[in-house]
Formats: structure tokens, sequence, C-alpha cells
């Protein structure tokens, strides 16, 4: 019987500071077992718990995509005990990693269609994991256009900078980068999140919207998804919540009879239709 | 392979204010007075700044006497800190003893920056007391 | 009693009409033999549920913290005690709360009535002027209410309220008791004895929480156990945990425990936690000459000194 | 398999016998409190008694529990889950409300999906032994929440006071393997029937307090009223409900430090805590008492209805006895069958 509470070993290769105030840190984990990571099989949009020393574990969204082998990444805000130990770990100090966790992007729903990705600060990182997948050559052909819409409130607060350049270069995806203020050497666009959406956005037909980010955002990018004509089967959101064991098990993360950590993160807007406004 | 009791050494914590019993303690050093090798000192800004918790969590991870020293009354760098701390101690103290830990195990006392022998002399009596009352086992987290 | 309740309701409406008040807190019929629960009263019309009786244990002065309305509030002896150390603590304004107080003859512990009835059921329970009728499946018993009541309520030296806005009732005489008997009976014990008492009472603790949520002075938004950056202490039963959530819960209650005896009424398996509250109230009594909850005017013991507290603890080489 | 016959007198021998073999758990008496507990002599059972303060799910899924010790995570085989081969439990004397409350947490621990190694440890060779209600108690509402005080469901054997004796009634192969351990004389028709006439009123005892049929309905309809408000308004928050609940499950995990590793474990915690589900950032999506103990009454007869098919209530009364400030489930669940 598979004890579904034990954490694989990985080791920490690579840290990468993300923003300028320091707080979020993207970390590229190996396992320390190939036959873990043969069994370690995810989608974009899973998440998986980090364990760290006496400290405890927490949730994450997985940052990679599956197709980035060898490693798992996780961009990590420093807010608690187990961020807070974490951004204090280097390269060579070792995790223990249990998932993959939760449902996932529907990807075969996704194939076909036109995909555009709307996030938000920290929110961001399954999208960017999602969007690496649909990007590597022997997917890419699978999906339509693929627009990605990404703002945080100032430039230094931008994730996956070195990234973003990349995407910026290829003519397979149009990626818009916005920030809510800009600065001296700031040269693209400026304006939150929504406001953008709404100016570059393609159509919705045959699309699907993906949107991820804090509450304050998403609040204000539905109305303008739906406008754009999205109907909410097309819709899909990460939620976040507290969450501990990531089974559904334990109690907290529901909203009605629905667990984020089992029946989600992912859900599409009709979906959440039918749920209580609990989150 | 079983360790005879008279190997035993306690571990102490003392908790001691920063402008007095630390300078104390620093004084017994320099001036080569010998006292027993103990305690483990923890320095804090002043002795109104020790929480009651600070005891209990040493208690509670396996030390076997704890010292509190701070500023003599009306010495207080910070004029009143030692008066109030002195309240707090009163209670915890009674308490202490009042639940069944032994009479003892946590100890207070004043010491001055120029009080270097009082200093080794207070360390002396609370390792000899902590000695004679053995290794702690109440409220030590297992 | 009906007479009391009949009082109780009258100020309510008219406070309520008047508008001199939002809400009104007090107790109305519980929904077992043995019970008042605490209700909260917005209309004239509903002020019929308020009642007083044998059985209105609740320290509803916990209902005060953080309201933004004004409030009339029912409470005997202890709960305007609690309310005097809420507004020193500034949890409350005085301005905000109308004290309907009530002196108060003690409450009856429905525990030990069931104790006595050695496990027959109780099913319906009259209430005479100093008498109990509890019925239950094909017996009648009657007792005298005021040998059953809570030990913090045989204990009270405070039952007549301290200030009051309304009186209900008339002012009965304190109790000359020795209230403090039995903690001094308790340190005659060994160290050993009590540590082992201690731990007992600590093992049957399910750290649910409900003494410190029923604590009217219990108020922090975020408790030590709670925290955990740092993590003060450990969250699981483990007996070390469990008794030093006990004796730091008391240290923090040092000075402003009013000895309603809440805690323990609220503790599913009756762990005997005012053996450390009292304790802390004995020596602050003793040591800082102060009693929480009794003057709006004197300081809290622990926010204040005296040159010559005592200081004879201390080691002295 | 036909009913048996165990004379009351015989109790603490065949508990001393089964010792031999099982761990056993009955209730027993501590200070004034009956408890479930792990015996060390058959003596020790209390079976006088109408239910015990704790439900026996501690047993199963104690209060805290280690999941993993670990001195890194370099290597696997530096955790150490410490699950022993336990002799069989035998959960004997339990109330059928508590063994009722065992389905349930069968299948929130056995899923599909997730196995909970450590609840099946112990749960795969239990053999539960209730003893039915003749006396229920006026806060018992298990017949209306589909159970009774006879209810067979959770146990492997059912014995039935009928004075000097029990009379036992096999369930399942469980219990009749068991009973095979000791000869015991069939019952006669005349205790049957003594039996019988105990079930029936039993049953008759036992009014009904709260309507089952339409409830989830109602409760997913009303999600937004602001009866909710009203209804929680004196809950203080404390976890008195939620832990002595017999199905209540709900469980925090948290790591403690040692020495130079750590310990994980699995601890029980309260939907009535504000701290339950509050975020790193600050939200919360349930601050109040009105959400959190929307979310306990929802969780129990909706949510658990939707995912695991039964109600999350076996009407034991231990919520309704035990609150501080007697919030009524009863009472609660009536206002809003009436609404």
């Amino acid at each position: 019987m598979k004890n579904p509470y034990l954490p694989l070993p990985m080791r920490i290769d690579r840290v990468v500071t993300e923003t300028e105030d320091k707080n979020i840190k993207t970390f590229s984990l190996s396992f320390l077992n190939s036959e873990d990571e043969t069994g370690f099989k995810y989608i974009p949009g899973q998440f998986a718990e980090l364990s760290v020393l006496g400290k405890g574990e927490a949730p994450f969204s997985i940052a990679s995509s599956p197709t980035q082998e060898g490693r798992l990444e996780f961009t990590v805000n420093k807010v608690g005990v187990v961020t807070t130990a974490l951004h204090n770990m280097e390269p060579g100090e070792t995790v223990g990693v249990r998932g993959p966790l939760g449902n996932g992007y529907p990807i075969e729903a996704l194939k076909g269609k036109n995909i555009v990705i709307i996030g938000g600060g920290f929110g961001f990182t399954s999208l960017r994991a999602l969007t690496n997948f649909m990007l590597v050559q022997r997917n890419r052909s699978n999906f339509g256009d693929i627009t990605v819409i990404y703002g945080a409130r100032s430039p230094g607060l931008l994730l996956y900078k070195d990234e973003l350049q990349e995407w910026g270069k290829q003519d397979d995806l149009q990626l818009y980068v916005t920030v809510d203020r800009g600065d001296e050497e700031w040269k693209g666009k400026v304006g939150v999140v929504p406001a953008i959406a709404k100016e570059v956005a393609p159509g919705s037909n045959n699309a699907y919207a993906l949107v991820c980010g804090p509450p304050v955002m998403i609040r204000f990018t539905l109305p303008v998804v739906q406008e754009l004509g999205f109907p909410p089967e097309r819709t899909l959101l990460s939620l976040e919540m507290r969450m501990k064991c990531g089974l559904g098990k334990c109690g907290r993360c529901n909203i009605g009879n629905k667990y984020v950590c089992r029946d989600g993160p992912v859900f599409t807007l009709a979906e959440l239709n039918q749920l209580p406004r609990e989150y | 392979m079983k360790r005879e009791i008279n190997d035993w050494e306690p571990k102490i914590v003392a908790f001691l204010c920063n402008w007095c019993s630390y300078a104390g303690a620093d004084l017994a050093g320099v001036s080569r007075i010998q006292y027993p090798s103990n305690v483990r000192i923890i320095r804090v800004p002043c002795s109104g700044r020790i929480n009651p918790f600070f005891i209990l969590a040493s208690l509670q991870r396996g030390v076997d006497g704890v010292l509190v020293s701070g500023c003599h009354p009306g010495d207080c760098h910070y004029l009143t800190g030692n008066y109030s701390a002195r309240r707090k101690f009163a209670l915890l103290k009674n308490l202490l003893e009042y639940v069944g830990l032994e009479e003892g195990r946590v100890q207070f006392s004043w010491v001055s920056a120029a009080e270097g022998g009082r200093f080794a002399e207070v360390v002396a009596r609370v390792t000899e007391r902590v000695k004679a009352l053995g290794p702690a086992k109440r409220l030590v987290k297992r | 009693m009906t007479d009391l309740s009949n009082q109780i309701r009258e100020s309510a409406r008219k406070l309520l009409q008047q508008r001199e008040v939002e809400l009104v807190i007090g107790f109305e019929q519980g929904t077992l033999p043995l019970r008042n629960t605490p209700c909260f009263i917005r209309g004239q019309e509903e002020a019929e549920r308020l009642i007083w009786g044998s059985f209105c244990d609740n320290n509803l002065a916990n209902y005060l913290v953080k309201r933004q309305e004004k409030v009339a509030i029912v409470a005997k002896g202890c709960d305007v005690r609690a309310i005097v150390e809420l507004i020193k603590e500034k949890q409350v304004t005085r301005e905000q709360v109308i004290i309907i107080g009530i002196p108060c003859q003690g409450m009856v512990d429905r525990r030990r009535i069931e104790a006595e009835l050695e496990g027959k059921e109780i099913l319906e329970v009259g209430e005479g002027d100093d008498k109990l009728i509890l019925k239950g499946d094909g017996f009648t018993r009657v007792l005298n209410w005021n040998e059953y009541l809570y030990p913090s309520c045989e204990a009270c030296t405070h039952r007549n309220p301290v200030i009051y806005d309304i009186l209900i009732g008339d002012m009965v005489e304190e109790k000359a008791t020795d209230r403090y008997a039995d903690i001094a009976e308790f340190e005659t014990k060994s160290p050993e004895e009590r540590w082992q008492y201690i731990s007992d009472e600590a093992s049957k603790c399910i750290r649910c929480y409900a003494c410190r949520n029923t604590c009217p002075l219990c108020y922090c938004q975020e408790c030590f156990v709670d925290d955990t950056h740092p993590q003060w202490i450990g969250k699981t039963t483990n007996i070390s945990d469990t008794i030093i959530f006990h004796i730091m819960r008391a240290l923090h209650l040092a000075g402003r425990c009013v000895e309603c005896g809440a805690c323990e009424r609220a503790c599913p398996t009756g762990v005997d936690i005012r053996k450390l509250n009292r304790k802390l109230a004995s020596d602050v009594k003793e040591l800082f000459h102060y009693e929480a909850g009794i003057s709006l005017d004197q300081v809290a013991p622990l926010a204040t000194f005296r040159p010559d507290d005592p200081e004879g603890f201390m080691l002295n080489p | 398999m036909k009913a048996k016959i165990i004379r009351k007198q015989d109790i603490a021998d065949l508990l001393d016998n089964l010792l031999r073999k099982y761990e056993v758990f009955a209730p027993v008496k501590r200070d004034d409190l009956v408890v479930c507990d792990r015996i060390g002599s058959g003596s020790e059972a209390f079976l006088d008694y109408t239910n015990s303060i704790k439900p026996p799910k501690e047993i199963l899924f104690p209060q805290s529990e280690t999941l993993f010790t670990y001195s890194s995570f370099d290597d696997a085989a530096n955790i150490k889950v410490p699950l022993s081969k336990e002799r069989p439990y035998l959960l004997f004397g339990i109330r059928p409300c508590d063994a009722r409350s065992l389905t349930l947490l069968d299948k929130v621990f056995n899923e599909e999906k997730y196995k909970d190694v450590y609840y099946l440890n112990r749960r795969a060779n239990m053999v539960v032994v209730a003893i039915g209600c003749v006396k229920p108690r006026a806060t018992c509402f298990c017949t209306s929440v589909g159970g009774g005080p006879f209810s067979p469901e959770g146990s492997d054997l059912l014995l039935a006071d009928i004075g000097d004796d029990y009379i036992v009634q096999v369930i399942t192969d469980k219990g009749a393997k068991l009973l095979e351990e000791r000869e015991a004389e069939d019952a006669g028709e005349d205790k049957l029937a003594l039996m019988r006439k105990a079930i029936r009123e039993a049953e008759a005892s036992i009014l009904p307090q709260i309507t089952i049929d339409g409830l989830k309905e109602k409760l997913d309809r009303v999600f937004d009223d602001p009866i909710w408000g009203v209804l929680s308004e004196k809950c203080i928050s404390c976890g008195v409900c939620t832990y002595l609940c017999p199905t209540c499950y709900c469980f925090d995990i948290v790591d403690e430090a040692r020495d130079s590793g750590g310990e994980r474990l699995r601890i029980w915690d309260s939907c009535q805590f504000p701290l339950f589900t509050l975020q790193a950032s600050g939200v919360n999506p349930r601050p109040t008492n009105k959400e959190r103990y929307r979310q306990r009454i929802m969780h129990k007869f909706s949510y658990c209805i939707d995912d695991y098919g039964q109600i999350g209530c076996v009407g034991c009364g231990r919520c309704v006895t035990e609150c501080p400030v007697n919030l009524d489930i009863r009472q609660v669940l009536t206002t809003i069958s009436n609404k």
C-alpha cells in the first residue's frame, strides 16, 4: 500500500531570486532517486507539497513543465514558516516533495483551441508551466494561437524575466507584459491586467481563457473575459486555499462540496458558478 | 554504556540582562574568578524582556536548571524594567513550585556589573542546588 | 426567579424601545434540562425570551469584545467583574455598555446534580424558591439548589455587581468564606503529589480550547498556542505541551482572572483548570493586594510595581 | 448464524481470554468520565454506561499521530514510518451509533485513490462488538439520522442487554469467527422475545428530533441565508463539538523539530477554529462564527452525502450535551428545515 504522506527526497540544484524585493525565489530541484522521477508524472497546473526539515510542509504550484525533464521548479513567495525556511536554503541542500496533487489544466480539452493566458503577480507560476508545456515543439501544433498577458505591480516584481524575454522574441506566441506602475527603464505596457486584457486580448472564438492571480485581479478580469465572449465553460481559473493534506481529507480547502486540493485547483468558471461564494 | 550518576553535569541556562548581570559575568571572567561551567548564558536586553515562556521552553527542552538575573532594583538601565519583571518572576516561581516543579530548578537573582564575585557565587549556588536535584524530568518534553 | 425574569424583560424592552441600545445580551431557556443559554435580543418583541434561573452559568462578558454597537448586558457578579477588566483593558468602553446587574445566589452545577442522580437521566426541572424539582423516567427528586453550586460560586465573594446601570433584584449578603482554603491545602502536599495531580488533570485535556474561548479575558486575536512564528508550544496532546499551555494561560490571566469558573464549566473532560488560575489570584491578592474586576481605577498588578514589592524569593548569596 | 447467550457475569472472563489474542478497547471509568480505552484485564470494562465522553474514533485515528520521523530528506531511508504489525484490535462494548460512525471513517480513510495506511493498519483485523442501547438518552437522535439503538452497521457482533444475559447477534463473518472462539449456547425463543421487546421499547423511546428528508436540498439552498449568523451567534469557536464528534475527521499536519531531525504529526483540527482556513496571505474564507458553523453543518449534512453517500452524523448527542453554550444541533437543523 502506498503511503500518501511520504515525501520524496530532492536536491536543490539552483535558486533564482525572481523579484527585486527578494521575496520570491524559484527553486529548481532534482530527484535523488531516478525511480522517483519516473513515478512522478504530472501535468501543468498540478501542485506538490514541499517539506523542510523540522519546519513542515506547504503546497506550491509546480512552475516547471513536465516537458522539462530531470527537474521540478517551484516559485516560492516568502510568507510563512516553511517558505522562510526555504528561502534560507541553498543549492545542494535537500527537501522532501509530495505529489503531484490536484487536477491540473485540462490539456485534452485545450487541444485544438486558441489559448489566452491572463496572469498576475505570483499567480503566474502554473500558467508559466502550461505555456512552456505548449511551446515545446512536439506539443505546439496541438494548440492554436497562444496569447500570454502577464502583469505585476512593478517591473521589479515580474517573475521569470529571462524567459519572458525569450518568449517575446518567439513568433509562436503573443506576449503582453504589463506593470501597474512603470519606472524609468520600463518600456513596456503600463496598466492593470484587466485593462490590458481588454485592450489586447484576441477574440474568444474557439478559445479558452485561463486566469490566475490575486483575488482583486480575478475580480476585475472575469467581467472582461466575459465581455470578450468567453463562456464560463471555457474560462479556467486556478484557485488558492489553505491546504494541508492535499488529498481532499483534512477539511480546510473546500468550497462547497469541492476540495480545491483534490477537485482543483483548476476549475472552469461554470463549475465555480455552481459553488457557494466562500473563497 | 551506562552513565554513572556522578558523571552527570547539569545543563543550566542563564538569562542575563545586558547592562548588569551579563557585565557581571564578564567581569567574573576577566577577573579569572572560577565558577562552574554548567551555565549557558543567553543575553537579553533587560530582565523585563524575559517572557516566562523562555523559562518554560528551556525546561521543556531539557535543561536542568534556569537562572534569571538582572540589575538590582533601582539600577535598571531602563529605569523600571526589573521592577515589573520582579512581579512576574514572583508569580512564576510560586506557580512552578505549586505545580510540583522542584524548588530550585528556576532561580532569580540581582547581579550588578561590578559584582563579578557575586555572579560566580550565584552560579555556584544554583549549580550546587540543581546538582542535588538531579536531572530534570518534569516538564521535559518526550 | 420569575419575578427577576420579568424585570429583566421589562428593562430590555425599555432599552430597546428608547433606542438606548441595539442589542441586549442575556439568557434564555436552554434546550436541555439544567441548561440556560446565551441569547441576543434585538427587538422588543423578542424580550420575552429572556429569563433568569439557576443555570445562567456562562459569562456573558465574553460576547462584549469587539462589538461596535451599544449593548445592554445581563450580568451577575462575576460577569460584571469581567466587564470591569475589559473596560480597563480598553476592549469595551464604559459608555458602550449598559449593565443590567443581578445580585447572584450562585449557579447550579449540572454535573454535580447529574452525579447526585447517579446517571439517572433528568428530563424536567422545576425551580422553586430554594428547591430544584428534578423529574425523570419514574422518579422525582427534590434538592436544595444551594447545596449543588459550582465550586467557583461557593468560593465567590463578589456576588453583587460591583458596578451597574440597572439593578435587578436586591443585593445579597456577601459570603465570608476562606475562598483559597483549597489552594492552601493543595500546597501542603508534596511536590511529587502536586506534580502527579497536575499531570493527571492535564492528561484529560483534549486541547479543544473551550476554556480559552469561553473566557471573557482570553480575547487575544491570536493566542500564543496558535502562533506559528515562533511556535511557542507543540499542538499535540503531549503532556509537557499541555501542561505548559495551561501554565501559560494561567500566567496570562494573572491579575486579570475574575474567578468566574467559566473555563471549568466549559471543559468537556473536567480538567481542574481553576487550580492554576486561583493560585495566581491568591498570590496576586497576597503579594500585590489586588483583586481583578473590583475597581475601574486600580491599576492592573502586572502593569505597575512598588519599589518595596516582596523579593524574598530572590537568590541572595 | 443463530444468536447466542453470554451471561453478564462471564464478560470479564471472556475479555480476559480475548486479551490473549487481541488488543482490547472497552469503555472504562477514569475519574468520573467514561472513556474508551485499552484494557489490560476484563474486569476493567465498564459496560453499564450511557456513552463515553470521547468517541472511539481516537483508537483508529488518534488525536496526535506520528506520520513519520526523519533525520533528513537526503534519502528515503532517513524517513521512518512508525507502523508496526499490531495485534488485531477488538473494540468491545461501544454504542451502535459509534460503531456506525466507523462506516463513514472507513470511506474517508480507505478511498480508492488514497489509502490511509495508518488508519487501515489498525482497522484491518479489527473486530467491533457493540452493545445496543436499552435506555437511550433524551439527547440521542440516532433514529432521526438513519441509525437506531440497535443499528448493526459497523458492528461485527451486537449485544442486547436482557437483564442477566447479553444476547449476541452475529452481524458479520468476522463476528461469527470471534464467537467461535468460545462456546456459547443458542438463545432460546423466550430470550429472543425479551430482546425484541427491548429493541422495540428502545426504538420507541427515541423521539424523532430532526427531519433528514429534504434537509440536504434545503441546506444547499439556504447557504447565503442570514439565518446562519443568527444561529451561530453564541458559538464561541471552540473545538468541543468537533473533537467529541465520532465522525469529525478534519486534521492538521505539523512538524516538530527533534534534535537533528523532525517528526511529522497528524493532529485533530477543527473547522470551528478561526485559523483553520487562514491563508498565509491573511485572507480567510471563513472569518467568523457564521461561516465556520455553517461549514460544520454543511459538511455533515450535505458535502458528506456528495462525497461518501451518507451523512456525517450518527446522532450520538455528544455535541448537544457538551457544548459550553448549549448550541444544540437539533434545534439548528429544525430551524433550517422549517425555513
